[in-house]
């Protein structure tokens, strides 16, 4: 597992993939992808990271422990779901906005892809987490 | 608006249910306040116990007045619904009643019958009430402990029992019937670091709880049936009853009524075969088993048969003559109750503790008052009239009270001082000859001897057999005659005994070696006033005996306005000892030949050396028999399924559900027919075909390896295969999904099997009936499945997905023109149509997180925090 | 189409029906993860076959569209033509599911994919705690364990 | 007025959620998330009886529809008397035995993440109670039961681990068939949305079209799915092996409240869709899976009744009887299902309230028992009527309404329940319900006599001195005796209470109201013209102002878009 070929591939791939994990999830709005698919992405990555360097690399990757980031991806999802509530909307009601950029680009803006942003590092620190706990018992 | 709000809520909206129906609410404030004083008087006894917890330990005297307050209270509020309303009448027109709304939608208000036989019963029970709370002084002595206890409990019982026999609504009756039961369990137990002692109350209040169960099928059947709630209706029911159920046959919910209602009066009554409780009660303190077991709580059952004789024993006399009541009545009720009678009697006589044979002696006395509720639904012709087979039965049960309580009450007072055992009191007159005369006296009661009012009791009943020549029954009169000739014999006897023994007179018990113990009770002895006590209440109550005996028109003025039936035999009320002769010289009165006969009888039997032992009553096995076979051979029953294997589960689980499942389907030819509609389509893409195959494979070559690496790679393929064939589904979104998480899933996997042990030992694989369980769930999912897309509805709402998800479809009715504004259907389905479907999934996404670190928790976690 | 779902269903149903009652838990476990695709199939079946018929031959498959919209206009023809349909129930009209795959079921099945996935990350944790309390894996042995002990006193 | 309170029925939802999420960082700290905890459970309890009182009063039903999609598209919330019954039953049952966990709970399994998963349970649970969508259901039983495994298995003793799995793998053998049956009945009717099922169920049978082929079969998987979850005969097994390990305000909180969601799951879905009568439609006579289904339920009524008590009398470890004594009474409720008229109903819906109530109380009070003798065998308990009389006076109030004698709260939902089955030929079941009645008195008398009457057995000296245990769990006092007196209210109380659940069953028979206030007008006209006539012609029933004729145009429930370039 730990071959050096892999090791320095790995350099390369992990960021790579992440980034595509964030394109994926945000683009998944109008072409396949998704908060799922691009939390999903990134877990591989992360996981295959994990495996090939080992707990204390991972450790320096991912300085947290991984129900912060369950805990922060579930709060993002809960508060877009939250906030129309104070309108004295249905939760979850989306909020969409053209932003104009000033230069003739406009972005269009839809809070569900807050939404998937949450669901995206919720996905993201389950997976990582239950791999990495595992992984830690095999180490043991 | 809280307020208002919480009005609403239980504001009077009576009669919403369309079920509802009762008598009309409130008639007039006197009526109410009427009401409300007969609540008072059911509840000051509960009340003033309850206040006696809040006294200091050592405050006996206080406590024990304030006890005695309550049941006083009663006797006297109704003693003064007496003297100022009279007795209710039971005929038609007797007028609504009034009533507290309590529970309309349940039919369950407070409303009160205050007819003779409740009046009588509640004005018996707070009377003796009260004189027992001076007795449980006198028994208990100073012991605080047991005063403390014992009051509030006391106090709850008498609540419940007045509440029994005032209550107009069936289901209060009911309801208070339950607390007697339970008061009953409590006061049993009473000692209740004695296993015995505990076991006998789990016995009565199992039984008694058995037929209250009876009472309320009983009591809701017949509400369905009749839409009758309460007694009074009931009651007053005669003329529709009759049109309505004319035919009372086995088909008739309201002959099941009647039997149900039956089973919780028997078992409270200790009939046949569920007497063995009162006898196992006896565990009880002495003043419970004067109260609770001879005078008052066992005579419910008695009481419902009174209750339920005017309509279901055909007894209701109304202007056009007798009414015909349910034709098992007369059968089942007579037999049971003679029966009762003379076991009781048989097995009384046959016992040395003097609580065992005064409880015998209970059970045949309510034998016998069941049989005489049984003989009043005959009816005879006499000088052209028809009449009703029972007269006086408040009699009846007045004098049974008048004579066992004092029984019972003795007996705790010389189980006190001496022992409760008669082998052990011979000559016991010279030590307390006040206590030995008073049980003297109850046992001539016992023994109705004349100058009793006892004697004129029994002649009434003997009257009653009688009469039966002159019915359907025929000669077969003679039969329940000899019944009770043994029973009274018995009786006489057990008196003859008694007193011999007690005067030390030749015929009576000497010492017997081989007795058994003796009553556990034994408290310093105190003198004085309250010492007295133990034995004064006997000789107020056994008084009542001869004020009726000797001086009839005394008693007649108590109870005779009381007495429901009071035509027949002695339509000038209740003869003397000497009148009763006259009346039987006048037309050759056999009852009172009878009378003769059982009294020389029993004297003869008294002093004979024969049936001098003692028995055991055969039905005592009954109780532990239910037990046995609930506790053990239920618990066989259940474990035989509850075996505790996973895999016995699931295979009942999955016969349960593909038997009925397979039950449905087998039925429905349609079922079968759209499924064969369906493989038309086989041939349509055959990549798909491939594919399907090898998902196939890879799923079936699964059980057939055991190397769990290459399982998990089979299972991996399959997985990649089924991501092929959502590719060949169009469904990019699941492919990309399916696909990480399978790469995930693997991971984890592997890892958890390095984590587990590596040699694993090789099973039987048993695959007869997995794979036949197997294929059965199989084919019903696949069949499922192709009846389901068989279906194929024409709107479905995948449709309105497809155009709303990136604008609005503008002029659509349901949603004003708002879109997903993505034009991945599935992911806006995902995050924005059914969004909250996917905050809930990862939720248990966390959920399963969390799950696996409380697991196994982190060392890294205890680290930072 | 659908026969071949119905089929794998079928199949993947019941071999995974047949691995629950086995004796180990680790083949259990591979029952449930097996037991998921047998689920997902059988919602995927609901979306109706993904092959537009055009004619009986069925000599050339031409797929419906995935669920994600090549252009805005699509789904206003769509709903246009629902519009009309709408008003004249009589005129034969495009269904937007006759050229496109039906979305609602592969967004459950989604919601399902990843349900399954957490609660298989959950059984597994479950299986190695259980293997380390318990010291076995065959459901026979953890049958025996801590069953009722009869009384002694009643 | 209702308009404003609609949004917020989702509170049930995200009060719990919140309160969970605000632990998650708290875990380790055991004040802080307690006062979180309990008032969370405390609020959401109070706004469900607050807005059962309301819709009472108003006779409404609150509808919320989760990202503004109108139902059937989105996922619509419903509060009804049904819903809002079960919510303050469940928010008062889990707040007891959160307070009386603050007492018997080890420390490991606070730091076990005790705390979001409770919350998260009742987040599951509440939104089961609430939801209007088929497959929402599905998600909130798996949050339910994802939280409800991790809570069985919390502190990961030998005990807990060698049985927990059968918990696990037969709730995921039925969750899986509920996402398939989910799908088919997708597939059937295409919909999910329950009132929208309905809508379309009725619509069918009283066309004549009939129901779809296999419908009833489909019923059955969903009937197997919550009978399972319920605990109904033969699916009850993983019950009795796995309450009684864990910790015990957990096993009480499971005792109380789980399998009442699988019935609760019966009670909203099967008068709605699968059985629903046809007393209405003219047309029709007879709904066929209605009757084949009620003669399933029927059969298994009977059997869930009388095992489970017999399961129940024959053991001799107190936890053990509690929880086989669940089934038993979950025995009364499916009886209540056989019948399934309006008020059995309703019979039925007060059964599991009080039931939840009693059950966990009994539970809390095993676990104080526990702490005095060190063990819930009933041969090492004895004497604790002496040691402890609050506890025996407590645990006798709550036993006896477990048994059902009157005035208690048992009796009164016992008696609604019997009377419908001697009503409606069900005499059988009566009597079987009436025998069932005898026998728990015997399983309960059982625990009383030997555990708080007998003395204290010699060879198993009690393992705590009295005066510790009550020192110590003070707080267990606390929630035992809110349950019972919440128990004593809903005896006492039984009449408004059933008020109540009178609506919610006349509700559930006839589920024109619970369409009418679920679905816009428009659906319920295309789907079924006659109905919307005849619903929409009656005078103040009209949810929307417009009348019917005019041509439909902007409809949505609460919200019109205002941002759109």
């Amino acid at each position: 597992m730990t071959s050096l070929i892999l090791k320095t591939a790995m350099r390369l791939i992990v960021p790579l993939t992440l980034l595509f994990a964030v394109y994926m999830a945000l683009k998944g709005h109008n072409e396949p992808g998704g908060g799922f698919i691009g939390g999903l992405i990134a877990s591989v990555s992360i996981a295959l990271y994990r495996m090939t360097y080992g707990a204390e690399s991972f450790d320096k990757l991912l300085p947290i422990h991984p129900r912060i980031l369950v805990f922060v991806g579930l709060t993002m999802a809960f508060l877009v779901a939250v906030f129309p509530l104070l309108f004295d909307r249905p939760l979850l009601t989306s909020y969409e906005q053209y932003l104009n950029l000033g230069f003739g680009q406009t972005v269009h803006f839809v809070s569900a892809a807050i939404f998937d942003i949450g669901v995206l590092l919720v996905v993201i620190g389950v997976s990582v987490g239950m791999i990495d706990r595992l992984s830690r018992e095999v180490e043991k | 608006m809280i307020s208002t709000l919480f009005l609403t809520l239980i504001g009077a909206d009576n009669g919403q249910h369309a079920s509802v129906a009762g008598p009309a609410l409130v008639e007039g404030a006197g009526s109410s306040s009427r009401t409300l004083l007969l609540l008072l008087a059911i509840f000051a006894p509960l009340v003033t116990g309850l206040i006696t917890l809040f006294y200091p330990r050592k405050g006996i005297t206080l406590r024990v007045l304030t006890a005695l307050a309550g049941p006083v209270i009663a006797f006297l509020l109704l003693l003064n619904h007496f003297n100022v309303n009279g007795v209710q009448p039971l005929d038609a027109g007797s007028g609504p009643v009034a009533e507290i709304s309590w529970m309309p939608l349940l039919h369950l208000n407070l409303a009160f019958l205050t007819d003779g036989l409740g009046l009588f019963f509640a004005l018996l029970v707070s009377g003796v009430g009260a004189l027992i709370v001076l007795y449980a002084r006198g028994y208990f002595g100073k012991n605080e402990d047991d005063l403390y206890r014992f009051y509030p409990t006391l106090g709850f019982f008498t609540t419940a029992m007045i509440g029994v026999v005032l209550s107009d609504y069936m289901l209060l009756t009911l309801l208070f019937w339950e607390l007697t039961s339970i008061s009953s369990f409590l006061l049993i137990g009473w000692d209740r670091y004695d296993k015995h002692a505990v076991k006998l109350a789990m016995q009565a209040f199992v039984t008694t709880g058995m037929g209250g169960m009876g009472l309320f099928g009983g009591i809701l059947l017949f509400g369905m049936t009749t839409n009758v709630w309460t007694w009074s209706e009931f009651i007053n029911f005669g003329t529709w009853w009759q049109a309505e159920y004319a035919s009372l046959a086995f088909n008739n919910p309201v002959f099941w009524a009647f039997l149900l209602m039956f089973f919780g009066a028997a078992t409270k009554s200790a009939q046949f075969p569920w007497q063995y409780w009162l006898p196992g009660a006896m565990a009880a303190p002495t003043p419970v088993s004067a109260f609770l077991h001879s005078a008052t709580m066992v005579k419910a059952g008695v009481f419902l048969t009174g209750r339920l004789l005017p309509v279901f024993g055909g007894a209701m006399v109304a202007a056009d003559g007798l009414r015909a009541g349910l034709e098992i009545w007369p059968w089942l009720v007579t037999i049971i109750g003679g029966f009762t009678m003379v076991l009781g009697a048989l097995i009384s006589i046959n016992q040395h503790d003097l609580k065992r044979i005064f409880a015998y002696t209970t059970v045949s006395q309510l034998g016998l008052l069941m049989c005489m509720y049984g003989l009043g639904s005959f009816a005879y012709e006499h000088n052209g009239h028809l009449l009703q087979n029972i007269d006086f039965d408040i009699t009846q049960i007045a004098n049974h009270a008048f004579y066992k309580a004092p029984l019972f009450i003795l007996a705790g007072a010389l189980g006190h001082v001496l022992s409760r055992n008669i082998t052990e009191l011979n000559g016991a007159i010279k030590k307390h000859p006040a206590m030995c005369i008073t049980i003297i006296l109850a046992g001539y009661g016992l023994a109705a001897g004349p100058g009793t009012i006892s004697f004129q009791a029994k002649e009434l009943f003997l009257y009653a057999i009688y009469h039966l020549k002159y019915t359907a029954v025929g000669n077969w009169w003679m039969l329940l005659m000899a019944a009770a000739i043994v029973t009274a014999t018995c009786n006489v006897a057990i008196f003859i005994r008694l007193t011999t023994t007690l005067i030390g007179l030749p015929g009576g018990f000497k010492a017997d070696p081989n007795a058994i113990e003796a009553d556990h009770h034994h408290h310093e002895h105190e003198h004085g006033f309250w010492a007295s006590m133990i034995w004064v209440p006997g000789a107020i109550l056994v008084s009542f005996q001869y004020i009726g005996g000797f001086v009839p028109s005394l008693w007649m003025r108590v109870f005779g306005d009381l007495e429901v039936y009071n035509n027949n035999y002695f339509a000038e009320g209740i003869p003397t000892f000497w009148g009763a002769i006259i009346h039987g010289i006048h037309e050759f009165s056999v009852p009172l030949m009878c009378s003769g006969i059982a009294i020389v009888c029993g004297i003869v039997l008294g002093f004979s050396p024969i049936f001098r032992g003692t028995i055991k009553d055969v039905c005592d096995k009954i109780y532990p028999g239910i037990y046995w076979l609930a506790v053990t051979g239920g618990g066989k029953a259940f474990r035989l399924i509850q075996t505790g294997n996973m895999r016995h589960y699931t295979v009942m689980v999955l016969i349960a559900f593909l038997s009925v499942f397979y039950f449905v389907s087998l039925g429905d030819s349609k079922m079968f027919d759209l499924a064969v509609s369906q493989l038309g389509s086989f041939n349509e893409f055959w990549p798909g075909v491939f594919l399907g195959v090898i998902i196939c494979t890879t799923a079936l070559s699964l059980p057939l390896v055991s190397h769990r690496i290459i399982r998990i790679l089979l299972l991996g393929s399959c997985g990649f295969t089924v991501v092929a064939m959502y590719l060949v589904y169009q469904a990019p979104d699941l492919a990309l999904t399916q696909l990480t998480f399978e790469i995930i899933s693997v991971v984890l996997f592997v890892l958890v099997i390095r984590l587990l042990p590596r040699d694993v030992p090789k099973y039987r694989p048993n695959p007869i009936w997995r794979i036949a369980l197997g294929t059965m769930a199989g084919l019903a999912f696949g069949w499922m499945t192709l009846v389901a897309v068989g279906a194929d509805p024409a709107n479905k709402l995948g449709m309105w997905f497809t155009m709303n998800s990136y604008e609005g479809f503008v002029r659509d009715v349901y949603n004003a023109g708002r879109g997903g504004g993505g034009k991945n259907i599935v992911n806006v389905i995902l995050v924005d149509f059914r969004g909250f479907d996917t905050l809930g999934e990862i939720t248990v996404l966390s959920l399963a997180a969390l799950g696996v670190w409380s697991l196994l928790p982190s060392r890294r976690s205890r680290k930072t925090s | 189409m659908t026969v071949v779902l119905a089929v794998c269903v079928a199949v993947t149903f019941g071999v995974s029906i047949y691995m629950m009652l086995g004796r180990e838990l680790m083949g259990l476990a591979i029952g449930v993860f097996l037991i998921g695709h047998a689920a997902n199939l059988s919602i995927l079946a609901m979306s109706g076959s993904p092959v537009i018929q055009h004619d009986k031959a069925y000599q050339t498959a031409e797929f419906k569209i995935p669920p994600v919209l090549e252009s805005d206009q699509q789904a206003k023809d769509w709903s246009e033509a629902q519009l009309i349909k709408a008003e004249h129930p009589e005129q034969d009209v495009v269904n937007p599911l006759d050229e496109m795959v039906d979305p609602l079921p592969q967004a459950l099945i989604l919601t399902a994919i990843v349900i399954g996935f957490a609660v298989m990350g959950f059984l597994l944790t479950l299986i190695v705690l259980t293997q380390r309390r318990a010291k076995t894996l065959d459901v026979n042995e953890l049958a025996k364990m801590d069953l009722p002990t009869p009384s002694q006193a009643h | 007025m209702s308009g404003s309170i609609n949004n917020f029925i989702i509170l049930f939802c995200v009060i719990p959620l919140a309160a969970g999420l605000l632990s998650v960082p708290l875990v380790g700290r055991s004040f802080p998330s307690r006062v979180i905890g309990t008032l969370s459970f405390a609020s959401t309890f109070l706004l469900a009886v607050y807005l059962l009182i309301q819709g009472y009063a108003d006779n409404t039903i609150y509808v919320s529809y989760m990202g503004s999609w109108t139902a059937p598209f989105g996922i619509s919330v419903v509060f009804d008397n049904l819903s809002g019954l079960l919510l303050a039953t469940a928010s008062a049952v889990a707040l007891g035995s959160y307070i009386h966990s603050y007492s018997t709970n080890a420390s490991h399994i606070e730091r076990g993440y005790f705390h979001p998963l409770i919350q998260l349970l009742m987040f599951g649970v509440n939104l089961s109670f609430l939801t209007g969508d088929i497959f929402n259901l599905f998600v909130s039983f798996e949050i339910m039961l994802m939280a409800s495994y991790a809570l069985l298995t919390i502190g990961a003793s030998k005990k807990q681990m060698s049985q927990a799995y059968k918990y696990v793998m037969l709730n995921l053998l039925a969750s899986t068939i509920f996402v398939i049956a989910a799908g088919m009945a997708y597939g059937m009717l295409g919909t999910l949305n329950m009132a929208d099922m309905a809508l379309i169920v009725k619509t069918k049978l009283a066309s004549g079209e009939g129901l779809p082929v296999g419908f009833t079969a489909l019923a059955v998987m969903f009937l197997l799915v919550f009978a399972l979850k319920g605990a109904f005969f033969p699916l009850w097994f993983w019950l009795p092996d796995t309450y009684y390990t864990c910790p015990i305000s957990i096993a009480g909180l499971f005792g109380g409240m789980l399998t009442k969601v699988g019935v609760y799951a019966v009670v909203r879905t099967f008068p709605l869709i699968f059985t629903q009568s046809v007393a209405d439609i003219a047309s029709v006579d007879v709904n066929p899976t209605r009757t084949t289904i009620l003669w399933i339920i029927a059969v298994a009524a009977a059997f869930t009744m009388f095992l489970g008590v017999l399961g129940a009398v024959s053991q001799h470890e107190v936890r053990r009887i509690l929880s086989i004594h669940v089934i038993s009474q979950v025995g009364y409720m499916v009886f209540g299902l056989a019948i399934m008229t309006g008020w059995a109903l309703a019979g039925c819906i007060f059964y599991m309230i009080q039931h939840m109530v009693v059950k966990c109380s009994l539970f809390l009070c095993c676990g104080i028992m526990e702490k005095h003798a060190g063990s819930d065998d009933l041969d090492k308990l004895g004497g604790l009527l002496k040691r402890d009389t609050l506890l025996g006076v407590l645990f006798f109030v709550a036993a006896m309404s477990l048994v059902g004698l009157p005035p208690l709260s048992g009796f009164f939902g016992k008696m609604v329940i019997i009377q419908e089955g001697w009503n409606n030929g069900l005499w059988w079941l009566s009597i079987i319900g009436l025998a069932t009645g005898a026998l728990t008195l015997l399983s309960m008398l059982k625990i009383w006599s030997y555990g708080y009457w007998n003395p204290e057995p010699k060879k198993y000296p009690q393992a705590a001195k009295p005066e510790n245990v009550k020192s110590s769990s003070r707080s267990g006092y606390i929630g035992i005796a809110m349950l019972v007196v919440l128990a004593l209210f809903l005896g006492f109380g039984a009449n408004p209470v059933y008020k109540f659940a009178d609506r919610a069953g006349e509700q559930l028979v006839s589920p024109d109201a619970y369409i009418m206030a679920v679905l816009p007008k428009e659906r319920i006209k295309l789907v079924n013209p006659e109905l919307a006539a005849k619903l929409y012609d009656g005078i103040g029933h009209d949810r929307m102002s417009e009348p019917l004729d005019e041509e439909p145009m902007i409809i949505s429930a609460s919200y019109n878009k205002e941002v759109h370039p």
